[in-house]
């Protein structure tokens, strides 16, 4: 018998117990209020140094972004992706030269004398997994993701889904027309020589 | 009371027509298109094995039987607390009489255990659902 | 007890099913696979041994013209002591005895194994697939697996379909 | 047995149900609402990790072991890095061991706040689950701030972490563990010692400890059933020996040893262990290069290694097969979670549907892992 | 409406349906059904007998009694029905009768 | 609809009550409990305090039959794929499709070897929209989702069923 | 009451008594139906709010493309409304067809005529009827059968089950509540709720309204096991278990869908209108206010009325947001071992209290 | 209007309960019976009998015909086509009945019913109540012996010996 009223007593009082921790959330909601208004509000996104040699890298993942214009073709960033959807074709050029046709500039901004008409970089992102293990054996850094090196030219912005699966794939580099290609085979050509 | 009663009756038939109206709307809005797997019955994705029409267990049974013999005193309880002012004590102990008759019969089947829902039978551990049946078989037979 | 230890109270019971393999870690211990089930049943019941809790099977494909294998790591919570038990099997007939009844995990792991390679515990009481679906083909883990073209009427794509991906 | 038998019905709980945690088909038969027999259907999240593994190179298996464990990434990695690093012989500098306990531990208190919100939410209880959820998205804050992901962050590297710590990482954690430890308080009173929740929990599905050595149940759900086993304490890896905390085990308070109540909580004691590491962890961190030990070419010597590490979950084993080539010959992944559920037939027969699901969710099951 | 024999008719009725139900059906619960139904129609009975006679109030307290008897009969009968199910796996009461021989 | 046939195509009051519709089925999309692997915890996460989808006008329904928005949160395997295929059917019209996640789009980072991955969910069930990510940020989901949502105005079910 | 006087004032207007009768009570029905849609909408809203307010979230802010939910999202619950109204409607084909139509209705009927006899305010009641408590309580007993046929005609496992366990739920707490509901019934001699209100009117000592829950103890302690008899009874949490949707997905609504789910809900809804009204009538002094003797005029009453009304709702919901549920069997063990026999003490208790202090 | 009435809801409920004895499926049977009982219940408003008619609805449709509906879903195997139940004696039945029926209508028409004038109760409930508590009191404790004996047998009798 006492125990059966300890156990109604019990129940009334731990309930009640909870009643009040739920009462208090909810008349302090001003205060604890948690929630993130998304489209109207963000989350600060932290910004800081990774250890390697940018200052403001933003460590956020988001979309990849590559700047074509510094990479030289290297293929690093393909091997090191462990589901492979980067796909780079390169043609090979004389190292060093600009191509206005084609817009290939010869020189990365770090200096780097280039060896390759880069013709393909394609990122499937809807296959990425955002593991960020591309973006580290680029030797030009020109691979990242969003709000690298140049934050200021690309926000992050994880708002990029789309209707159209094929919209995901990104094409980085411009796309070579048949004639480009025919008329870049002598460049390979010499700089095969 | 007739008036009262009657304006409940025809409340009846102004809630189906309540109702009425809106599913109609929604035929007509509505966009329909059944097909097989739509009007398969829900079973968490997979297909339904056996229909749901089986056999229920008795748990649920001794249950309503129990609540008929206990509605039918409520019903009784009624009529006694209107005149209960009125007959004071004499109703208080004939009330009194027949709701103690009443607990008794609680009691009983408390005391049979016909109020506890299930009778657990399970492999460990009884503490406090202790089952009724002794388990001796403790392993697993498949 | 040091593995050393148990090593040898193996080696003294059953002196016949161990086999001596050079490319084998210290920890491991290569066991016949006829003689398993025995073998089993005494690392699980002797006093001194006690290898109450079985952590882990293994199946492991040594390459297209190695044996198929399957380690057996076993731990004691009593002694705190463990130990890996490897068989190999023949590639074409892979059977070794279950012991689903020792350790009841052996069932799901068991279970696994077989489903990933194709390797039969005779005497398991329910050996099915576990995770693949059950009219799978092929055993997925195996070295020369080819992956299923068409699974329920579902087509899998090979390659991307995308435009010149590849 | 004396009552009427209704007929036996068989009833699916899952693929898609709201408290199978994920993918998991329960194939339940059952007597009005006694389940007599439960067959758990596996493999509707086989993403065939393993067939990954023996296809990329050591450090691209990372991001996948991520993936298997998903409520506990950082665990994930660890143990995968802990066995290759132990497969490669490779000393480790003083910092990245203490970055890796402090987020390992991290992650097990964001990993048992999600597993002790959604038991709550499988009894029925939402509000202290969206709490406990609140809380750990300020840990996943702290993780998105040291490495830029929220919840698969392929951090730790073989040999070291992919990024160092944030210069105020320590005096954010600080403030966060301030700010946590009265919240546990409130959790308590709000779920734990409610007394609807302990009448659902104490004394059901109880797994007695010879059962679940038996089971190989490891992690929380052993402890629950008073075993004192922990990988950290009694095999110790990295630099868990160095800690000073004790190892929460069931004590049966409400009801049986080794109901769903002791496993509950053991967690939220484990919780609490954690936070004292982390706080220990936080104190002695050293200063340091995060890179240095990190091997250039990871080529390990051909060989076998089998590493089990304390997941959230358990004992989370990896068996990893080298042949000197870059890529391993086989990653086999011990999951806690699938031991754990291999049990539940055992257990739970006999007990009513709402029980199954409870003692289902007090096992703590992540199904990216039991299928791999 | 306020005629005493529409009453009695209409209970008749209801009378004969439950009577035409208790013999012609075999299964239990439908029997049951049946006796319902005679048990209503003889409440009815009392009522209008009740209202037409003076509004004489022990009308309505035997037709109570009679509301209590059918409730009691009924989880009884249930029981019973139940009871035999348990027993012979059929509530078809000529299968019964023929199982009992 | 013979008599009636184009009668409806720039009705006033049709297009106004389309709109209405339309702003309904936008403004109140409940979406399906119904989460695969890693990607249904930030969906839970989505929903959870900090990004609270209901702020939106999405609730959670576990039954497919009350359903208008299938977000499909993660890898769909190949014995998966059939369930979602079934759980998609049995949604009542009109219902929505959101594929989140790498995995769930294309088979992500199971595409190449993972023999028992659905590559893409739009195998079996249409896609209204793909919202990448591994898993996609809440906040990216919400994304997709409001973006389902302007999508879903601009439907006119009404003009379409009459015409 | 309301009819009635809609009754003279059409006869007036109009020879046929018929004519006037069937007037007057469509329109007495329309709003209640209103009402009904109302309450079901705005508790709707306020309860994701509440909800979203203990878990430290904003709940419905209609944020999103064009006009969304307005500002706090207070259309939301409309807009829900207006999609479930055309929302496909699926009858799964192993369905019984009829019972499956026939169920929403009967639900809904049952809250339907519950809320036509409560008494809004001294003036504003649709019917009043003699013995109005009782009544309520029969009139709950009917849905009772609209969620048996519903679960049992979707044949389905989830919905049969759902339907079993809230069958068993409603006809146990049937009881407890009928039990506690007798103790007004005791002091007042009445079972019309108007006059039962009217008994309540003036004040305990000067300070504390007379209202029944502070007569005695004993009522005291029988307002709880009505009112959380009432939150069974209505299936809400803790006692939601034929819904609980971790367990049986959505119970016995599973295969329900577009409008006619929602005239479960409505219905749900509905019914714990009806159930706290009776609470509120029955205990707290109906449309009385709670500082004796001001503020007594009908629509104060009205006002009265409806804010102890939606106090109790309010209560309910803040059970529901911070307890877990109770299992099949405990919810028995609660209503057969603890409530009941409470409840049969507690009347002894309360004539004891009336024998002995009047 | 009240005739009106009158005669549909007495017409509803004799064809419901002619469904009751004659449907294939005892569900419908049940449920066609549920009609009934409202039916009657609105016969017995007519009646005058309020409180009756409240006690119609809270113990047959809420308690009896409840335990009508598990007791069918217990005992049958509702998934099998074959839930009705067969009769093989309509015929012979319905002759039987059909006789009755002549008989009571006859004693019913020839009888002279002597109608006593009467005035609408204001409330039944009281004098109910007076009447169990003082004329009735032996009944009425014998009601809850009655209850307690069917609590009793058919708790005993639904569970097999244990
Ligand atoms: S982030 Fe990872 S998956 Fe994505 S492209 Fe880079 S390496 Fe590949
Ligand atoms: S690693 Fe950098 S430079 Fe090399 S191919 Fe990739 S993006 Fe270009
Ligand atoms: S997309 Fe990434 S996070 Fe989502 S399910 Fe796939 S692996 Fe997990």
């Amino acid at each position: 018998m006492s125990r059966y009223l300890t156990n109604i007593y019990d129940t009334v009082n731990t309930l009640w117990t909870g009643m009040q921790i739920t009462f208090r959330h909810m008349m302090n909601i001003r205060r604890d209020n948690v929630t993130l208004q998304y489209p109207e509000e963000r989350w600060p996104r932290p910004e800081r140094n990774i250890g390697f040699n940018h200052e403001d890298y933003n460590v956020i993942r988001s979309r990849l972004h590559v700047d074509i214009d510094d990479c030289i073709g290297c293929y690093r960033c393909e091997r090191a992706c462990p589901v492979d959807c980067i796909k780079i074709d390169t043609i090979k050029s004389e190292r060093g030269e600009d191509i206005p046709k084609v817009n290939h500039t010869g020189v990365t901004s770090n200096g780097t004398k280039k060896g390759f008409v880069v013709s393909r970089f394609t990122i499937d992102m809807s296959e990425c997994c955002f593991c960020n293990l591309c973006t580290y054996p680029c030797p030009e850094e020109c691979i990242f993701m969003v709000g690298g090196p140049n934050s200021s030219k690309h926000p992050i912005d994880y708002e990029f889904s789309e209707v159209d699966r094929k919209d995901l794939i990104y094409q980085f580099a411009k796309k070579l027309t048949p004639k480009q290609k025919s008329g870049l085979s002598p460049i390979e050509k010499k700089a095969e020589a | 009371m007739y008036r009262d009663f009657g304006t409940i009756f025809v409340f009846i038939f102004i809630g189906i027509v309540l109702i009425y109206l809106p599913l109609l709307i929604q035929k007509l809005l509505a966009p329909n298109n059944p097909n097989p797997d739509k009007q398969a019955t829900y079973e968490c994705g997979e297909e339904s094995e056996g229909s749901a029409w089986v056999q229920f267990n008795i748990r649920f049974y001794v249950v309503a039987l129990i609540f008929l013999i206990f509605d039918v005193e409520v019903v009784f309880l009624f009529p006694w607390a209107i005149v209960f002012n009125e007959l004071g004590l004499l109703a208080f102990v004939e009330m009194g009489i027949f709701l103690l008759i009443l607990l008794v019969g609680l009691a009983y089947v408390w005391k049979r255990s016909d109020l506890d829902w299930v009778k657990y039978n399970v492999r460990y551990g009884r503490g406090r659902y202790s089952s009724l049946i002794p388990n001796t078989n403790n392993s697993k037979d498949k | 007890m040091t593995l050393e230890q148990i090593k040898n109270r193996l080696s003294d019971q059953f002196k016949s099913s161990i086999i001596k393999n050079e490319n084998l870690a210290e920890h491991q211990v290569e066991i016949k696979g006829e003689d398993w089930f025995d073998v089993a049943t005494f690392m699980k019941n002797d006093p001194k041994l006690s290898f109450d809790q079985l952590e882990c099977i293994t199946g492991i494909d040594t390459g297209e013209d190695g044996p198929l294998q399957t380690h057996y790591n076993l731990h004691s919570m009593e002694y705190r002591h463990k130990i890996e038990a490897v068989i190999s099997h023949d590639r074409k007939d892979p059977k070794v005895a279950s012991i689903e009844q020792l350790w009841r995990i052996g069932d799901w792991f068991e279970r696994e194994t077989y489903d990933m390679f194709g390797i039969e515990y005779t005497g398991h009481r329910d050996l099915r697939r576990i995770l693949c679906p059950d009219d799978w083909e092929g055993w997925p883990l195996r070295k020369d697996y080819e992956a299923q073209e068409s699974f329920h009427g579902i087509v899998v794509p090979k390659i991307k379909e995308e435009e010149g991906w590849e | 047995m004396g009552v009427v038998q209704g007929d036996q019905m068989v009833l699916n709980i899952g693929p898609q149900h709201p408290s199978t945690h994920g993918v998991l088909r329960l194939e339940v038969t059952t007597d009005g609402e006694i389940v007599s027999k439960i067959t758990p259907h596996l493999g509707y999240l086989h993403r065939c990790f393993e067939k990954h593994a023996e296809n990329v190179t050591y450090e691209q298996v990372i991001p996948f072991t991520d993936r298997c464990d998903y409520l506990a990434s950082m665990n994930s990695n660890f143990g995968y890095v802990v066995a290759m690093e132990e497969l490669m012989d490779i000393e480790i500098s003083e910092r990245v061991q203490y970055i890796r306990v402090i987020m390992a531990e991290l992650n097990r208190v964001a990993s048992h706040l999600l597993a002790l919100g959604v038991y709550g939410l499988d009894i029925g209880a939402f509000t202290p689950f969206l709490y406990m959820l609140r809380d750990r998205e300020r840990i996943l804050d702290m993780f998105e701030y040291t490495c830029g992901a929220r919840l698969l962050y392929n951090y730790m590297w073989i040999g070291g972490v992919s990024h160092d710590l944030p210069k105020d990482f320590v005096k954010i954690c600080v403030n966060f563990l301030d700010y946590f430890e009265p919240q546990i308080e409130e959790y308590n009173n709000l779920l734990t010692f409610n007394k609807i929740f302990i009448e659902r929990t104490a004394d059901v599905g109880v797994i007695p400890a010879e059962v679940a050595i038996s089971y190989g149940v490891s992690g929380p759900n052993l402890r629950g059933s008073g075993v004192k086993w922990d990988v950290r304490k009694d095999e110790p890896y990295s630099i868990y020996d160095r800690f000073d905390f004790d190892i929460p085990t069931g004590t049966g308070e409400f009801g049986t040893l080794g109901d769903c109540f002791d496993r509950y909580w053991v967690r939220m004691l484990e919780v609490t262990q954690s936070v004292r590491i982390i706080r220990q962890a936080l104190k002695d961190l050293p200063e340091g290069d995060v890179f240095e030990t990190m091997p250039k070419k990871i080529r390990p010597p051909a060989g076998s290694v089998y590493r089990r590490t304390e997941s959230p979950r358990g004992d989370l084993g990896y068996y990893i097969v080298s042949d000197g080539t870059p890529s391993p010959t086989r990653v086999k992944m011990r999951s806690p979670a699938f031991t754990a559920l291999s049990c539940l037939d055992e257990v739970s027969s006999g007990w009513m549907i709402s029980d199954v699901l409870a003692i289902l969710g007090s096992l703590d099951i992540v199904l990216g892992e039991i299928d791999r | 409406m306020e005629n005493l024999s529409n009453y009695l008719v209409i209970s008749s009725i209801l009378f004969s349906l439950g009577l035409f139900g208790v013999v012609t059906r075999r299964n239990g619960v439908a029997v049951l059904m049946g006796v319902e139904l005679i048990l209503n129609a003889a409440n009815l009975n009392f009522l209008a007998f009740a209202r037409f006679g003076g509004m004489n109030m022990s009308g309505h307290v035997y037709a109570l009694f009679v509301i209590v008897l059918a409730a009691a009969e009924a989880a009884v009968a249930l029981a019973i029905i139940i009871n035999i199910f348990n027993n012979f796996n059929t509530i078809n009461i000529d299968d019964v009768s023929e199982m009992k021989q | 609809m013979g008599l009636l046939e184009n009668k409806f195509q720039d009705n006033v009051v049709v297009a106004s009550l389309d709109k209405i519709l339309g702003w309904a089925r936008s403004t109140s999309p409940w979406y399906f409990q119904f989460g695969l692997a890693c990607c249904a915890i930030e969906m839970m996460a989505s929903a959870a305090s900090r990004h609270d989808l209901e702020r939106i006008g999405m609730m959670p329904r576990s039954s497919p039959r009350q359903a208008d928005v299938m977000i499909v949160a993660g890898t769909v395997t190949l014995k998966m794929a059939l369930r979602v295929k079934k759980l998609y059917e049995q949604m009542a019209d009109p219902k929505y499709v959101i594929s989140m996640g790498s995995c769930a789009t294309s088979g992500g980072p199971y595409w190449q070897h993972g023999y028992h991955v659905l590559k893409g969910v739009d195998l079996v069930v249409p896609v209204d929209v793909y919202v990448p990510g591994c898993p996609p940020r809440p906040e990216a989901l919400i994304e997709g989702l409001l973006k389902l949502q302007e999508t879903i105005q601009t439907e006119r079910p009404l003009t379409r069923k009459l015409a | 009451m309301t009819v009635d006087y809609l009754i003279e004032l059409f006869s007036k207007l109009f020879d046929s008594p018929f004519v006037s009768f069937i007037l007057a009570v469509s329109i007495a029905g329309i709003p209640l139906f209103v009402l009904m849609a109302l309450n079901a909408t705005v508790a709707v809203y306020v309860e994701r709010k509440v909800s979203a307010f203990m878990m430290d979230r904003i709940g419905p802010m209609g944020q999103g493309p064009g006009l969304h939910a307005g500002p706090w999202g207070v259309l939301q619950t409309i807009a829900d409304a207006v999609k479930l109204l055309i929302k496909e409607d699926t009858i799964p084909s192993s369905a019984d067809k009829l019972l499956f139509k026939v169920a929403p209705f009967i639900i809904f009927i049952g809250a339907f005529l519950g809320i036509a006899v409560l008494p809004f305010s001294s003036v504003i009641q649709v019917v009043d009827i003699n013995i109005g408590v009782f009544y309520i309580i029969a009139v709950g007993s009917v849905g009772v059968h609209g969620i048996v046929m519903a679960g049992w005609a979707s044949n389905n496992k989830w919905s049969l089950y759902g339907a079993m366990r809230s069958a068993a739920q409603i006809i146990s707490y049937e009881i407890p509540a009928g039990l506690s509901i007798i103790v007004p019934i005791m002091m007042t001699s009445t079972m019309n709720l108007q006059s039962m209100i009217e008994f309540q009117s003036g004040s305990i000592w000067g300070i504390l309204p007379n209202w029944i829950i502070f007569n005695n103890p004993f009522s005291f302690l029988a307002f709880f096991i009505f009112f959380i008899s009432a939150v069974a009874e209505t299936n809400r949490t803790p006692f939601d278990i034929p819904e609980a949707e971790s367990e049986l997905v959505a119970g016995w609504m599973t295969e329900y869908s577009g409008f006619r789910w929602a005239v479960f809900f409505l219905s749900e809804y509905a019914n714990m209108f009806v159930v706290s009204g009776l609470a509120a009538a029955g205990f707290l002094g109906g449309w009385l206010s709670p500082i004796p003797g001001l503020f007594n005029s009908p629509i104060w009453g009205l006002f009265w009325f409806f804010s102890k009304i939606i106090f109790l709702i309010f209560v309910m919901m803040w059970f529901r947001w911070t307890f877990p549920r109770l299992r099949v069997d405990q919810l028995m063990h609660v209503c057969w071992k603890v409530f009941i026999p409470i409840a049969m003490l507690n009347i002894f208790g309360v004539g004891i209290w009336k024998l002995i202090i009047g | 209007m009240a005739d009106i009435t009158f005669w549909f809801i007495s017409a509803l409920t004799i064809i419901s309960a002619f469904f009751v004895v004659s449907s294939k499926s005892l569900l419908y049977s049940a449920y066609s019976l549920l009609v009934t009982f409202l039916g009657i219940t609105a016969l017995y408003v007519f009646l005058w009998a309020d409180f009756l008619a409240v006690v119609q609805v809270v113990v047959y449709v809420g308690g009896i015909l409840v335990l009508i509906i598990f007791g069918i879903m217990l005992t049958n195997k509702i998934s099998s086509v074959n839930i009705s139940h067969t009769s093989v004696q309509k015929g012979v039945g319905a002759v039987v009945v059909l006789g009755f029926l002549g008989a009571l209508g006859y004693v019913m028409i020839s009888t002279p019913w002597i109608q006593l004038p009467n005035s609408e109760p204001l409330e039944t409930t009281r004098s109910i109540g007076r009447l169990l508590m003082i004329d009735y009191l032996l009944p009425f404790e014998a009601a809850s012996f009655l209850l307690l004996g069917a609590l009793i047998g058919a708790t005993t009798l639904s569970r097999k010996d244990d």
